[in-house]
């Protein structure tokens, strides 16, 4: 055992397995209860309470909701290719599992799973593996609409991941590094507004040249996440409910999963790249201790404020037609990306000059 | 006064080319008239300021070259495009610019009904560009360039009527004529590169005298061939060009087909200017044929000989067009002999007043032929003098210049001619000569008699229906512009067609009258017994003594011999026109008479000696036959046959090979992969 | 541990890539090539080349196959047929040619390899060889860097002009 | 360290396989896959040899392929469903309109 205990190798593995044991418990309980918040807020916006029957303010509700898709019968349609039918649900949740182990939710080494010096290609590599699960999930279900909804789901998912991987360019070039801590760092303290006495703090998105880039990230954001106003893949209107139409229960229940955590995912990596990660005022105060603890909470905190804005907009914005979708794609995010790009590198470059 | 320009003078017809064929059709009658005239115009005032300057120098570097650019560059051989300037070409660039321009104002009413006018001062035009650059070019090569041009444009003008068979057949027979003597000078010009290496007019006369082996050759030499130095083969095959251009014997035979172009065509290029070209050229290298004697001997037998048959067969004819063709021919001889005995300045002097007076002639001719509504046969014509005052003035005249009547221009070139011809020793030329001159009195006056003088032996009243009758006619015979200008009845012309014959407009009768003036005073500049030699010949000492070659000796003549060679001159053209007078006019007897005695020398005459069907019979039709053989054996069984073998060759091997083109890509990268194995195989040997 | 690591991903990238070939349907096939290229770039982070491993997910894994299944559902392609003598002919050529190029190949591999010129260390080792190879391609392969880029437009603008719905005669192209 | 032999070993394998798949798929798609293989065969050895040689360029070279990769597979499936569209077939030995 000492023996084992002195091999780092096996340390860090255990290290890993451990935080990544914590991780996926906690995921689990906070996906269940975003979606209660989002029927919670998606009431309030319409005027009603949302669930409050099961349990007190019905908090019970949906870890009832996981329990009853855990014991429904599973319905697989015939001439359903069997095999990919089986994998596409787990394909939506593990990308965005291993990605969690990039991101760094708070100060390292104790909050960050792992930090590989391409953290940034880690979970662009993730998010392009993405497309697969509603892809494959549409296609192998042998149903018209659903394999309507995978083909979108999998063209929107190419479109956007390019405006979004080069929107991510300037925030590079600034940090000089693909690491997402070494992102995070180069955010870290405050900085004057040139010319005035009033401090900033210097995340990402308070950097002229960011704020752009942070735009067209968030808006790729949704579109890959597949929320609307870019749900085109279940877009229930025209497409029965999309790539998932012929999956019931717990498999159902995984596209859930998976949607939440690429929401989840996505919102850690904005925050790391545009608004300092867990960087915020008076973890210094706090000693060694509690003062990572406190980037936790901060970062917790921008989290929750970001997957609130995500359920804001689901429930604000009227969903955009195909066209619409693939032409704003093209035509002005990926332009306005490029333009990003130039701008950000002319910037540096002269600034560094 | 700065460089003259010389490119811009061929540099304005060009110009005038191209607008026309951009804008021809926008411009109209008018316009294309006054952009040719124009251009013509402005090349004589601009060809005039260059000669002024010219003339402003020194009498030795009266020699201007104007570099336009390099043409080629070949190893050590490099041509340029590059204008020169002389004496020489003073005159003939003077002269065709001036002739020039008077002709492009006299086609403008003779041409009025074409309805392809358009087309005609384009061609017109070009042909200016041409002669120009023929002129002006300071290189054979260049001078080549506007030669095979204005052989071109001959081309193209004579069949200017191509709906003509007539016409067309005689460009044509223009054109391939032309191309035997331009093949001439083409080895002409190799021979001459071969040996100088140079192109350009300086270096070759420069080097000529050293580069060339030395040994006259005579006139037996050419005959037995052993030992032809090259300068003489050379000389010899340059002087084969110019009888091409300027139709000497063997080659005239395709001047007077070509009066089947437009008349005005024939003024200008059949008689004052481009025939001339060949004289230019055998003057321009009179250092090269100085240098071989022999040659010399040839170009002034070739010359006489020329003069004398022209001569006699312009007695028989009756197409007043074809007389003047004839006429020119023997001119033209007359000035191949100046150049044979060495009197190239008299050369010159005679193709100036020559042009003058010739193209008078030749547009007279025209006037009279537009008055008469395109009537040719002068024995259709007769008492014109009184109706067509101004033409009939001004042909007088120029007969007069032609026949060699002092003080008119014609005398003092062909009087010049002929006394060198006798200083020189060439006794039996100078004869040919003078007989020719009594010839060319004659024939000139029967024209002159019988177009303007007599009794009309047409009938006026019954012109409308005769004209009607010989529109149709036209069609098949020597129908012109208005055969198709205007059908069977529309008389809408100016001149009223098939009324009264009267004068041409003005724009016909202004170049006659500028003419008239200068075969009048034309030859003044060569005017005899003057210190030194006369204006011209001052003028032109220049050039003509360029070049370290010894002239051909002369030994000077005593003042009376002088006078006795003018006094004979002028005798003989006496005796020839009151001879005409004699035969045409006052007992029309006579002429008939002689015809009945001499029958057969009559006929041989109108038959033009017979020439075209002598060379239709050894040259023509033993080509035709041969080319026959080469089309039915040659083309069709041996080329044929190795073109369509190669082919079936081919698809035996491709329908063989094609098999392995399966067109199935696996099968391809079967092979692909194959040959992967064979080098893995030749890497694992090795 | 690393050679296990290497040993594990490598057999699974020879069977997935064995699928590719063996299986009669075509999306299976793609879905085992994006596995063979994830352990491929498994293997190339083993190699300690991980901007190139995680590039090869996101191109290949990310890009390229997805557009693999995107025109197989697109052409919604049964599963081949392939029977028939002529076929089978073919295969057992392929597949011994196949084979004999692997025994060439591990023969050839077999004999000894002369040692090349080695770079004093591995450049830029030290922050990530994405770093060291950014540098490289805009100094020393700037050139092909460019060329490549222009390739791509190239290919864009081809195969969308090429996939272009044909319009009936006589209809211009907007 | 991994021995670079395995390494070479590993990618003539892969890149067999590739070979396999072209002559013997008669989908035209499965075919381009084998291509694809094949390359990726090549990218590897040419990682491998970086890392023999300590030297960067192998993965550069590597980039370089992918580009191409990405080219090529653009424009070829671009042709292919030109193909299926004009001739519904992607079976490589039912077009040969190239048969001399």
């Amino acid at each position: 055992m000492a023996a084992l205990m002195n091999n780092d190798v096996f340390v860090v593995a255990l290290w890993a397995i451990v935080k990544v044991a914590i991780i996926l418990g906690v995921l689990l309980g906070v996906v269940t209860y975003l979606i209660f918040a989002e029927r919670k807020i998606c009431g309030h916006m319409q005027a009603r309470t949302g669930p409050n029957r099961v349990g007190p303010f019905g908090l019970l509700q949906t870890p009832l909701d996981v329990l009853k898709l855990l014991f429904k019968e599973e319905f697989i349609p015939a001439e359903a290719n069997k095999i990919i039918f089986h994998i596409a649900p787990m394909l939506a949740v593990f990308p965005a599992i291993v990605t969690f182990s990039v991101i760094p939710m708070g100060p390292p080494p104790m909050f960050v799973v792992t930090d590989v010096n391409v953290g940034l290609l880690v979970f662009l590599a993730m998010s392009s593996l993405g497309v697969y699960a509603l892809t494959l999930a549409g296609w192998s279900s042998n149903n018209k609409y659903a394999l309507l909804g995978g083909l979108r789901s999998s063209a929107q998912m190419i479109s956007y991941e390019l405006a979004m991987g080069l929107s991510t360019i300037p925030v590079i070039l600034r940090s000089g590094t693909l690491s997402l801590v070494g992102i995070v760092d180069s955010q870290a303290g405050t900085y004057l507004i040139p010319g005035t006495h009033i401090p900033l703090p210097s995340w990402g998105v308070f950097h002229w040249y960011l704020v752009l880039p942070f735009a067209v990230f968030l808006v790729c954001s949704f579109a890959e996440t597949n929320r609307a106003p870019f749900d085109l893949p279940e877009a229930e209107g025209e497409l029965v409910a999309g790539f998932h139409t012929e999956y019931s229960s717990m498999k159902w229940a995984m596209f859930f999963l998976g949607e939440y955590f690429n929401m989840i995912v996505i919102c850690s990596i904005m925050i790391t790249m545009f608004f300092g990660g867990w960087h915020g005022p008076f973890m210094e105060l706090l000693g060694p201790v509690f003062g990572p603890l406190l980037g936790l909470g901060w970062f917790l905190l921008k989290l929750s404020a970001f997957l609130f804005f995500f359920i804001w907009v689901r429930w604000t914005f009227p969903r955009l037609r195909y066209d619409q979708l693939m032409g704003f794609g093209w035509k002005v995010l990926l332009p306005a990306a490029i333009l990003n790009v130039v701008i950000a590198a002319a910037w540096l470059y002269w600034r560094a000059a | 006064m700065n460089l003259p320009l010389l490119w811009i003078i061929p540099a304005l017809p060009l110009a005038a080319v191209a607008l026309n064929l951009l804008f021809g059709d926008r411009l109209g009658k008018r316009g294309t008239a006054w952009l040719a005239c124009g251009a013509i115009g402005l090349a004589f005032a601009a060809a005039v300021r260059a000669v002024l300057h010219l003339a402003s120098l020194p009498a030795e570097e009266r020699h201007l070259v104007e570099m336009a650019w390099t043409w080629m560059r070949v190893g050590g051989f490099h041509a340029d495009v590059a204008f020169l300037l002389d004496p020489l070409s003073a005159i003939m660039v003077l002269v065709v610019t001036g002739v020039g321009f008077l002709i492009h104002v006299y086609s403008t009413g003779y041409m009025a009904e074409d309805p392809s006018f358009r087309r005609f001062f384009l061609y017109l035009n070009l042909f200016m560009f041409a002669m120009l650059t023929l002129v002006l070019a300071d290189n054979f090569l260049l001078m080549f360039v506007g030669w095979e041009g204005v052989g071109l444009c001959s081309y193209l003008l004579i069949g200017f009527w191509y709906e003509k068979q007539s016409a067309t057949d005689a460009g044509k027979k223009a054109f391939i004529v032309n191309r035997i003597g331009d093949f001439g000078f083409i080895l002409g010009l190799m021979f001459v590169v071969a040996y100088t290496g140079s192109v350009n007019y300086e270096r070759v006369f420069a080097a000529a005298p050293h580069v060339f082996p030395a040994g006259a050759a005579t006139l037996g030499s050419l005959f037995s061939g052993a030992g032809l130095p090259a300068i003489t083969i050379a000389t010899l095959l340059l002087f084969l060009g110019a009888t091409g251009k300027s139709a000497q014997i063997p080659l005239f035979v395709w001047l007077p087909d070509a009066m089947e172009g437009p008349t005005p065509v024939s003024a200008l290029i059949h008689a004052a200017t481009m025939v001339t070209a060949g004289v230019y050229m055998v003057a321009r290298s009179h250092v090269l044929f100085l240098m071989s004697p022999a040659t010399l001997e040839v170009v002034a037998i070739v010359g006489a000989a020329t003069a004398l048959m022209a001569a006699t067969i312009g007695l028989a004819q009756n197409d007043i067009k074809r007389v003047l063709a004839y006429s020119t021919v023997s001119q033209l001889g007359y000035m191949f002999f100046a150049c044979g005995v060495g009197a190239f300045g008299a050369g010159i002097f005679h193709v100036m007043t020559h042009a003058f007076f010739k193209a008078l002639l030749f547009l007279g001719a025209g006037s009279v032929i537009y008055g008469m509504h395109h009537e040719q046969d002068m024995r259709k014509m007769g008492g014109l003098a009184s109706r067509m005052p101004v033409t009939h003035a001004t042909m007088l005249i120029a007969t007069i210049a032609i026949a060699g009547i002092p003080p008119f221009a014609g005398f003092f070139s062909k009087d010049e001619i002929l006394s060198q011809a006798f200083a020189t020793g060439h006794y039996a030329v100078w004869f040919a000569g003078v007989l020719g001159a009594v010839l060319t009195a004659f024939y000139m006056f029967r024209l002159y008699v019988l177009t303007f003088r007599g009794a009309p032996r047409f009938d006026e009243q019954a012109a409308p229906a005769l004209h009607d009758a010989h529109v149709a006619a036209e069609h098949a015979a020597h129908g012109h512009a208005d055969a198709h200008g205007h059908g069977a009845d529309d008389h809408g012309h100016d001149h009223g067609h098939g009324g009264p014959v009267t004068e041409s407009p003005w724009s016909m009768t202004l170049p006659l009258s500028v003419l008239a003036v200068l075969s009048v005073v034309g030859g003044f500049v060569g005017m005899p017994f003057q210190q030194g030699g006369h204006v011209l010949e001052r003028w032109l000492r220049p050039v003509m003594e360029g070049g370290g070659v010894a002239p051909v000796p002369v030994h000077e003549l005593s003042r009376a011999a002088e006078w006795g060679l003018i006094g004979v001159s002028v005798a003989v053209a006496a005796f020839g026109i009151f001879m005409a007078f004699q035969a045409y006019l006052a007992n029309p007897g006579l002429a008939t008479a002689l015809r009945a005695r001499f029958a057969g020398l009559h006929h041989l005459l109108e038959n033009k000696y017979f020439v075209d069907e002598f060379y239709g019979a050894t040259v023509v039709s033993p080509v035709h036959r041969f080319s026959v053989v080469l089309w039915q054996f040659w083309d069709e069984v041996v080329v044929d046959g190795i073109v369509n073998g190669v082919g079936q060759v081919t698809e035996v091997c491709s329908g063989i090979l094609a098999l392995f083109q399966t067109g199935n890509v696996g099968t391809y990268a079967l092979f692909l992969a194959l040959g992967v194995l064979a080098l893995f195989l030749h890497f694992l040997r090795s | 541990m690393v050679p296990v690591l290497f040993l594990g991903f490598g057999a699974l990238l020879v069977a997935t890539a064995l699928m590719v070939v063996l299986h009669r349907n075509p999306v299976t096939s793609a879905l085992f090539l994006v596995l063979a290229f994830c352990s491929l770039a498994g293997i190339y982070l083993l190699l300690h080349a991980e901007f190139i491993g995680l590039v090869q997910i996101i191109v290949y894994a990310g890009a390229i196959m997805v557009l693999f299944l995107f025109v197989i559902m697109y052409l919604n392609l049964p599963h081949d047929v392939e029977h028939g003598t002529h076929i089978a002919v073919r295969r057992g050529i392929g597949w011994m040619v196949g084979a004999l190029m692997l025994l060439f190949a591990t023969l050839l591999m077999r004999r000894g390899w002369a040692p090349g010129p080695e770079n004093a260390a591995m450049i830029g080792q030290e922050h990530g060889n994405a770093a060291a190879i950014g540098r490289e391609l805009y100094s020393r392969f700037l050139f092909p860097f460019e060329v490549t880029s222009m390739l791509l437009l190239v290919a864009m603008v081809g195969a969308i002009v090429m996939t272009k719905a044909r319009r009936p005669a006589g209809e211009e192209r907007p | 360290m991994i021995p670079i032999g395995w390494t070479l070993a590993l990618s003539a394998a892969i890149f067999c396989i590739g070979v396999v798949g072209v002559l013997v798929r008669r989908n035209a798609l499965v075919v381009f896959m084998s291509i694809e293989l094949m390359l990726n065969a090549a990218n590897l050895a040419f990682v491998a040899f970086g890392q023999q040689l300590k030297s960067i360029d192998g993965q550069i070279i590597v980039f370089f392929v992918m580009t191409v990769a990405a080219a090529e597979v653009a424009v070829g499936l671009a042709i292919i469903v030109n193909v299926f569209r004009l001739r519904e077939t992607v079976f490589v030995d039912e077009i040969n309109l190239l048969k001399g």
